[in-house]
């Protein structure tokens, strides 16, 4: 077989297929089917997703994927409570959603009533340096302090969950991971980003003589992020359910965004109008986008924990919008340095699907590989999704 | 003996009635023509036999056995041919094609009907591979009318079959027409060329204003002042 | 008349260039013939599954008069039907038979699994496509008597926006039904014939080749059937006149009951094949080649079956040929739509032009 | 005998008509549809004021000829000549802009719109048909008072064919006949120099035909130019003072109704044996 | 007594004649629904404002955008399912227009930084234009071939702008770009400052203040909703004047009969290519109005199924009518586009559901034993598909039931006087007397 990959050599050392397993499945496909010559293939978080190779049919050993870590001081705490509830493994962004749902009720518990401008200022006082660390089984405690008015620095279990001046995340870590009957993690990168800070209120009115604690999710529960989000919302409900034992009572209320900007604008609108002072959500980088002027123009909080999109930082948000998801900046660093060191290429393309995420994390992976690893990029081809053939875009992808 | 017998017919289209009270009768053999003026519901009680019509009331029947509500293939199984005003031919079939068309209900084509069909028109047979479409348009009654006799039909329904013809053509087709009738088969026929047809048949109804005006033999109703002055132009 | 002869005469010298472009480009090595060949290969495989799904539309088009946006549901719709059959007949008894009929609406049971392909699960696939074939033709007589049939005689548009309702809702039941998920329908191992062209290879696989019996299979059979029965001549009877067959004893209910039942038939085979082919099933890959279908079928001139083959075959092949020019997949759509608009401007009626069924 | 030219010799001697004017001038039109040719090389005049008879064989090209003189069809060959000025080949539209209007042998009723809205339409010279002037506020009150005496035009052209009664019926709705006289109105009420009719009468009741032909005289005496298709052959000898034959798309003999009718050539492939 | 009740009828009936009184009332039923099922969801002053709020903002662009197609296929039977394209068109063009040239921050791309009134010319201009370059060609094809290839070029717009091709381009040196897949931000401040900037605005910010206890940006939302009521109410007004008009005669006549109109001397091309083009600039607007003050925008939100949404809206109001077009918009939004969801709310309110099963074939194998609780379940956690469902089959089945639409049957007529009877003194003194 090696001298039929000779045939057409040239093309590719690796390959970055940016994108949803929804396309990814025919993508494989095609590609084992047609392309299969030796080329490697790097994945971020979107394909990752265990099923993939069953879908394929094919192992996909020539695999290797980085996705966002839950590599937070208290990962392990809080996979235990997942598997305890669902039985089954928390899967990509799971503990990004659980640690915003937990810090948008302590920041709601901070302001002492529900009104987002209020929980605006407490995002930071909650989650940020200085104050007592308390993890996601410490969250009845964390309730009372923050009540109480005192500083608290949760340490979530996706990262530490320090905001830094624009909502980002001031940390982030990265999995390397590979196919190997589901997803197994070979290695982790953690990232220093910028610094915590960012404005926020100098007191906390705490209390507990009030009414419920009000937040809201507003992922995708169907559409082409259906499989990544109905976890996502499970892992929210598993933070809520975690205040129990507390003088609060927590109304935790989920709407769907169908993974379509319509649906997004129109259910988030309604958790609006009922009055949720903050939404956790949206999913992906593109609805949030949208919905964002939406939110900050009511004073609601918007915190989500799946939208990557280097757009989504500088957004015009009126500080409302936060993130425990890092911005792809720092994932198609990872992407760049495991294709330059981990899998020794000197040439790189990319296929990515063509919106907001797949457009950007291109756009980082090349410059990233050309810029610090000193690699030569090829190809950058999208793809739009639910095509019956993506064989002219590979063709195009792997050519050199 | 009457063959068709239609009493009391009410019909129209959707809420709007057109016929109100209508008799009509057709013998064995005979030949009857109706007449009247525009939008009298000539057409539309020949529909209604048909049952293409919206029904309202009253009482078709045809060989003393009631028609009303049967569909269209069975109405011709009975023994009713019809050949309608206009647009009756399938314009991208050809002439023979067109006239299998008028046996689809048999198995197999009549190849001695489609024969005699030839017989009476010769020139769709020097024709049968043109299309239907590309012939005149006295051509084409005469394909119409082929596709009607083949299944020897005991009753023929035509609307103004001499609409639009040529002079000479005018003249045949009155002539076939009664040929069809001397072989047997009875026929209603809507005309506007009213003196001709009168002259020829054996009986006339007037049809005015969906309603029965006049019934009495062609040469009455010919020799008739008032009808002479209303409906047949002086 | 004279703008008509100078856009054929533009799009013509269009044409040519583009071809004789490649033919040079192929001598002298711009462009890789197996690449070339690779995507001839793939635009004609896609313009058989466009073509045999055109010809349904088609047939409906010209006899009821209307424009049938459903058709690309119909065409999801048979496959779902096929594949839960397929997946059935592989996997009986190592598999919940909900999670089976319903071709895994949840992980865990998919083609890999069940080890389906051509060579490996022969009758299954079998069984799958004269499922897909029968079952979509039954459904559609269904949905004729449910939607269409009330309207029967009501114009051409009415019926258009009657059959965008039922595409909207079979869709969407497609999906309550089998679920929103992509999935994989067959074991990716698979024999396959590697053809060296010079510079590279084409591979055709066992699938391709089976998808290219069978459509050729059906579009012979359907030629056949039109030819041997006088249901071709009342069909197009009908598609002249439907009140002058009414009157001339064709029971013209039962043509269009035949009608939509070998159109839907294709349809439903069509969708099958092509999830055979693709190796993957989603609730609205029929919707998303629906509009490719019109091109094809306007492309060839409503009512002519011949003319939906030949639009499919037009179609897919300069899909995949416009690649040559323009690479990645952004231009496809736009070259196919672009060609069917073309085609409009020089001949409004279609290239084989008027009504022509059988 | 010696009246009757043939062919297209038409133009070589003049008839015995009141005003020698051309009002209409074919000549050599072609026509062909595919491998037919339904008009080949037809050559005619229409005088000015004149009632001239337009008969042949079904299929001889007489519809296909006024299509081609109004435009619905492109002619292959040959002009057409309208008061002087050359419209072979000119839009439907423009035709009607020189005075020159036809019905159609199957009447072409807006059926879903009124008798009224029926007639409002043709009117040349609406104002009211630029969309700005419609719109804006201080323009559409001249084309208020424009309306206002269409209107009474409408009503006065309803009454001269005694269809008052059907006046805010939906066309569609009317019978073969009504649609006939709904045709012509409509045609008038462009305000036509001349008027191309195709078989105005078929399918008419023989009495109400009798009040269109008082109409079309009256019409005459006003002016108007008349070019009728007609199978009628009574009614073409008594009402035309020319008439043209036409046969297999040329035109085979031209002149008065009397030489006409004992013109062999004409008598074997129209009139048949026995007239 | 009951005279008085009958006379109350009669009056009630000649009332309910009047377009203005049947909006009022469907829309008064509308807006007091979505309060009393606000009230039930518990929601606040504030929060039922903002619901009603987004209705209108909803109903008035739909409104539009249903006019617009109400003068092509109501009134002139163009069969344009393009609409999402011409949106596209519009929209985008204003926002590549106004977006700053330094494309600083979130947004990637430049712009040519115009002021946002002119932008918003720009793109209605470019809407037209995209009609007209659809008309010239289509115009003259069957109905149903002009429809596919309108539907075709919206297609090609909205795979166009997705593409790479077009991501960033330069035109006579000009960087521009449409963003590809990744769609635009709309990053040039508030176009409704012009208006938001005013003195007089920030009473009326203190106003809804006190009202509802609106925050600025809650108010400004707010005014936005009015200003569309107000354009919307323009539109209406607009397409009511050109189809009462012998322009809209034209148009009419063109939908019955094209050649016969022909005939008659109408310039029918003109007629149908001017209609197109003002109908595509309407919906061209319409496209800005829905999106422009959005943070971004993405192709996505120009697929085909807007362009359907539009036609359902058009068929419940009844093709022909603009008044029908307006309220049909309102149903649309208030019944089959929002309702449902509500709907589902208020269930969730009163009942909590257990967990749902996880497939179709889970829901139904309890059916055979007797236990629907399972496909109950089910049925609701996948309501946001049936909502679609919903949608088809309301379709068909007004197209069954009733395919001229709520007002449809009423055809409004097309001329700028009432056609009435002239009064028979009238028409003796005329020249009535010489035809007998
Ligand atoms: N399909 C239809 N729908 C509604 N009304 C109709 C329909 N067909 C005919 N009519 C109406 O029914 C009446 C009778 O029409 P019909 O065709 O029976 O007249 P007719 O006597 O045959 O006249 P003609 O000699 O002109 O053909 C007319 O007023 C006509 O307008
Ligand atoms: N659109 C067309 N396509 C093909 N052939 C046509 C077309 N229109 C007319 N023809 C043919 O042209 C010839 C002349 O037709 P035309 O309608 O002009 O005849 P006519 O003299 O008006 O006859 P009639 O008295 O029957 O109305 C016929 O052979 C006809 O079949
Ligand atoms: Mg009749
Ligand atoms: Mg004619």
């Amino acid at each position: 077989i090696g001298d039929e990959g000779d045939v057409e050599s040239g093309g590719p050392d690796v390959l970055n297929i940016i994108g949803y397993p929804e396309s990814g499945i025919q993508i494989f496909r095609d590609f084992y089917s047609d392309f299969d010559n030796g080329t490697e293939i790097i994945v971020p978080d979107g394909m990752q997703d265990g099923d993939l190779p069953n879908e394929v049919g094919n192992e996909m050993a020539n695999v290797t994927g980085t996705g966002p870590s839950s590599d937070g001081p208290n990962e392990d705490a809080y996979t235990d409570l997942y598997e305890d509830e669902y039985d089954e493994a928390p899967g990509v962004f799971t503990a990004h959603t659980f640690d915003a749902v937990a810090v948008c009720i302590l920041a709601n518990i901070a302001a002492g009533e529900n009104d987002g401008e209020a929980i605006r200022g407490q995002m930071r006082r909650i989650a940020n340096p200085e104050g007592d660390e308390y993890g996601p089984g410490e969250l009845e405690d964390a309730a009372a302090a923050a009540a109480d008015g005192e500083n608290i620095n949760y340490q979530g279990a996706s990262s530490t969950v320090d905001f830094d001046d624009v909502g980002d995340p001031a940390e982030a870590a990265y999995d390397v991971w590979e196919f190997d009957d589901g997803i197994e993690t070979v290695d982790t990168v953690t990232f220093e980003g910028s610094e915590p800070g960012g404005e926020m209120d100098d007191d906390a009115p705490g209390g507990t003589d009030r009414d419920d604690v009000m937040v809201s999710m507003l992922l995708p529960e169907t559409g082409d992020l259906g499989q990544l989000g109905t976890p996502m919302a499970q892992a929210g409900e598993l933070a809520a359910d975690q205040f129990a034992g507390t003088d609060f009572d927590i109304d935790l209320q989920a709407e769907d965004t169908e993974t379509d900007e319509d649906t997004t604008i129109s259910n988030g609108g309604a958790l609006i109008d009922a009055g949720y002072p903050t939404i956790v959500g949206a999913g992906s980088s593109g609805n949030t986008v949208s919905f964002v002027g939406n939110s900050s123009s009511a004073n609601v909080v918007q915190c989500s924990p799946s939208s990557t999109a280097l757009s989504l930082s500088n957004i015009d948000d009126d500080g409302y919008f936060f993130r425990t998801a890092p911005s792809d900046l720092l994932q198609g660093q990872v992407m760049a340095e495991v294709a330059a060191s981990r899998l020794e290429a000197d040439t790189v393309a990319t296929l990515y699907v063509n919106n907001d995420y797949g457009q950007q994390l291109s756009e980082q992976f090349v410059d990233a590989f050309e810029e610090e690893q000193g690699g030569e990029g090829l190809n950058q081809v999208s793809f739009e999704s639910e095509q019956g053939s993506y064989s002219g875009e590979l063709e195009s992808a792997l050519s050199d | 003996m009457s063959m068709l017998d239609v009493s009391g017919l009410d019909a129209g289209y959707g809420d709007l009635q057109i016929l109100s009270d209508v008799d009509l009768e057709v013998a064995k053999e005979e030949y009857v023509v109706i007449v009247g003026p525009n939008g009298a519901g000539k057409s539309t009680a020949m529909k209604s036999v048909f049952g293409l019509t919206t029904y309202m009331g009253g009482l078709i029947e045809f060989r003393d056995e009631e028609i009303t509500g049967r569909t269209p293939d069975e109405i011709i199984h009975q023994g009713i041919g019809y050949v309608p005003q206009n647009d009756n031919v399938f314009p991208s079939l050809t002439v023979e094609e067109n006239l299998e068309m008028g046996a689809y209900i048999l198995d197999e084509v009549p190849e001695a009907a489609l024969e005699s069909v030839y017989d009476q028109f010769p020139i769709l047979r020097e024709r049968k591979d043109q299309k239907a479409g590309s012939m005149s348009g006295g051509q084409q009654q005469m394909v119409a009318m082929g596709r009607a006799l083949m299944l020897d039909p005991d009753l023929l329904l035509l609307d103004e079959p001499s609409a639009g013809l040529a002079p000479d053509l005018v003249d045949e087709m009155f002539d076939h027409v009664d040929a069809i009738n001397d072989n047997g088969t009875a026929l209603l026929v809507v005309e506007q060329n009213a003196k001709e047809a009168l002259r020829r048949c054996d009986r006339g109804y007037v049809l005015v204003q969906g309603q029965n005006r006049y019934v009495d033999s062609g040469d009455a109703l010919l020799n008739d002042e008032e009808v002479r002055q209303q409906f047949l132009g002086g | 008349m004279t703008t008509e002869q100078l856009l054929t005469l533009v799009v013509g010298l269009g044409a040519f260039l583009l071809l004789g472009d490649l033919f040079i480009g192929i001598l002298n090595g711009t462009y890789s013939i197996s690449r070339v060949a690779r995507y001839a290969v793939e635009g004609t495989l896609y313009g058989l599954i466009i073509g045999l799904a055109g010809i349904g539309l088609s047939m409906t088009y010209s006899i009821l008069n209307f424009a049938n946006f459903a058709h690309g549901d119909y065409v999801t719709s048979g496959a779902f039907f096929g594949w839960g059959v397929t997946y059935l007949v592989a996997g009986w008894g190592t598999a919940n038979f909900g999670h089976l009929v319903l071709v895994g609406p949840q992980r865990g049971v998919g083609g890999s699994q069940l080890e389906i392909t051509i060579t490996s699960t022969p009758v299954a696939i079998m069984a799958g496509l004269l499922v897909a074939g029968v079952g979509t033709a039954l459904f559609v007589y269904l949905i004729d008597r449910i939607a269409y049939k009330p309207m029967r005689g009501s114009g051409g548009i009415p019926l258009l926006i009657t059959s965008i309702g039922v595409a909207f809702a079979l869709r969407y039941l497609i999906v309550f039904v089998y679920s929103n998920r992509t999935r994989g329908t067959t074991s990716g191992d698979l024999p396959s014939l590697d053809l060296l062209l010079v510079d590279g290879w084409v591979s055709v696989d066992a699938h391709d080749a089976t998808l290219i019996i069978a459509a050729i299979a059906l579009m012979l059979g359907v030629h056949l059937m039109l030819q041997r029965t006088k249901l071709g001549k009342a069909m197009r009877a009908m598609s002249d006149n439907r009140d002058l067959a009414l009157v001339t004893g064709i029971p013209t209910e039962q043509i269009i009951r035949w009608t939509w039942m070998i159109g839907g038939g294709l349809a439903g085979s069509a969708g099958y094949l092509m999830v055979l082919w693709t190796g993957t099933i989603d609730w609205q890959f029929g919707w998303l080649l629906l509009l490719l279908i019109f091109a094809a079928v306007i492309l060839g001139g409503i009512g002519s079956i011949y003319g939906a083959i030949f639009g499919g075959l037009t179609i897919g092949i300069s899909m995949h040929l416009s690649m040559v020019w323009l690479p990645g997949g952004d231009f496809t759509t736009i070259t196919a739509f672009l060609i069917m608009i073309l085609v409009l401007m020089i001949k409004p009626a279609g290239l084989f032009g008027g009504k022509t069924t059988a | 005998m010696s009246d009757t030219e043939i062919g297209s010799q038409s133009d070589t001697v003049q008839p015995e008509g009141q005003q020698n004017d051309v009002e209409l001038k074919v000549d050599g039109l072609v026509k062909r549809f595919g491998g037919i040719t339904a008009v080949d090389s037809a050559s005619f005049e229409v005088e000015s004021g004149s009632m001239t008879g337009l008969i042949g064989p079904n299929g001889a090209g007489k519809s296909t000829t006024f299509h081609c003189i109004t435009g619905i069809h492109r002619p292959d060959g040959g002009s057409v000549r309208f008061q002087g000025n050359d419209i072979t080949g000119i839009r439907p539209y423009q035709c009607a802009d020189y005075g020159l209007v036809r019905t159609f042998q199957i009447a072409r009723e807006m059926a879903n719109m009124t008798v009224l809205e029926n007639l409002m339409l043709p009117a040349k010279q609406q104002s009211g048909e630029q969309l700005w002037r419609s719109v804006m506020p201080f323009a559409r009150r001249d084309v208020i008072e424009e309306e206002r005496e269409l209107l009474e035009r409408v009503w006065d052209i309803l009454e001269f064919f005694e269809i008052e009664h059907i006046a805010e019926e939906k066309a569609g709705n009317l019978s073969g006949g009504q649609r006939k006289l709904l045709e012509m109105a409509r045609a008038l009420m462009i305000e036509p120099e001349m008027l191309l009719l195709d078989e105005p009468f078929a399918g008419v009741n023989p009495t109400l035909e009798h009040k269109l032909l008082d109409h079309i005289h009256e019409l005459r005496e006003e002016g108007y130019t008349f070019l009728i298709v007609e199978h009628d052959m009574d009614l073409i000898m008594e009402n035309c003072e020319r008439v043209i034959v036409m046969h297999q798309g040329s035109v085979l003999a031209e002149g008065n109704p009397e030489t006409i009718t004992s013109n062999e050539q004409v008598i074997e492939a129209y009139l048949g044996g026995d007239v | 007594m009951s005279t008085n009740a009958t006379d109350t009828r009669v009056r009630l009936e000649t009332l309910w004649e009047h377009d203005a009184v049947k909006i009022l009332a469907i829309f008064g039923v509308i807006y007091l629904t979505y309060a009393l099922i606000g009230l039930a969801l518990g929601y606040s002053l504030d929060g039922i404002v903002n619901t009603l709020r987004r209705m209108t903002y909803l109903i008035a662009v739909y409104g539009m955008v249903t006019l617009a197609l109400n003068l092509h296929w109501g009134y002139t039977g163009i069969f344009n399912i393009g609409i999402a394209g011409f949106m596209a068109v519009g929209l985008y063009v204003t926002m590549m227009l106004a977006k700053p040239t330094d494309p600083a921050g979130a947004a990637q791309y430049a712009g040519l930084g115009l002021p946002m009134p002119v932008a918003i010319v720009g793109g209605v201009v470019a809407a037209g234009l995209a009609g007209l370059i659809v008309a010239i060609p289509a115009l003259r094809l069957r109905a149903d071939y002009f429809a596919i290839t309108t539907i075709a070029f919206a297609e090609i717009v909205r795979l166009g702008i997705t593409s790479g091709a077009l991501q960033e381009f330069s035109l006579f040196g000009i960087e521009l770009g449409t963003g590809g897949g990744r769609g635009l931000i709309g990053n040039y401040g508030d176009p409704m400052n012009v208006i938001f900037e005013l003195e007089v605005f920030s009473s009326f910010v203190d106003l809804t203040n006190s009202l509802f206890g609106f925050g600025p940006r809650q108010a400004r939302a707010l005014a936005y909703s009015m200003v569309l009521v107000i354009v919307l109410t323009g539109i209406y007004w607009l397409i009511q004047r050109t189809s009462r008009s012998p322009f809209g005669r034209v148009l009419k006549a063109i939908r019955e009969d094209e050649e016969a109109a022909q005939s008659l001397g109408k310039n029918t091309n003109h007629f149908k290519i001017k209609v197109f083009v003002l109908g595509c600039a309407l919906m061209g607007l319409a496209g800005i109005l829905w999106r422009f003050r959005r943070t971004g925008v993405t192709p996505e939100a120009f697929r085909p199924h807007v362009t359907f949404y539009i036609w359902i809206a058009l068929i419940i109001g009844g093709a022909g009518s603009n008044t029908g077009s307006v309220l049909g918009s309102g149903l649309f939004v208030a019944i089959l586009f929002e309702g449902p969801q509500y709907f589902r709310r208020l269930v969730e309110q009163v009942i909590t559901f257990g967990d749902a099963p996880n497939t179709f074939a889970g829901s139904v194998a309890p059916i055979l034993s007797g236990n629907t609780a399972p496909f109950v379940r089910y049925t609701f956690e996948e309501f946001q598909t049936l909502q679609f469902v919903l949608m088809g089959v309301a379709l068909v089945f007004l197209m069954h039931r009733r395919p001229e639409g709520l007002l449809g049957h009423r055809e409004e007529t097309a001329a700028a006087i009432p056609l009435i009877r002239r009064s028979n003194d009238d028409s003796t003194a005329g020249r009535g007397g010489d035809s007998s």
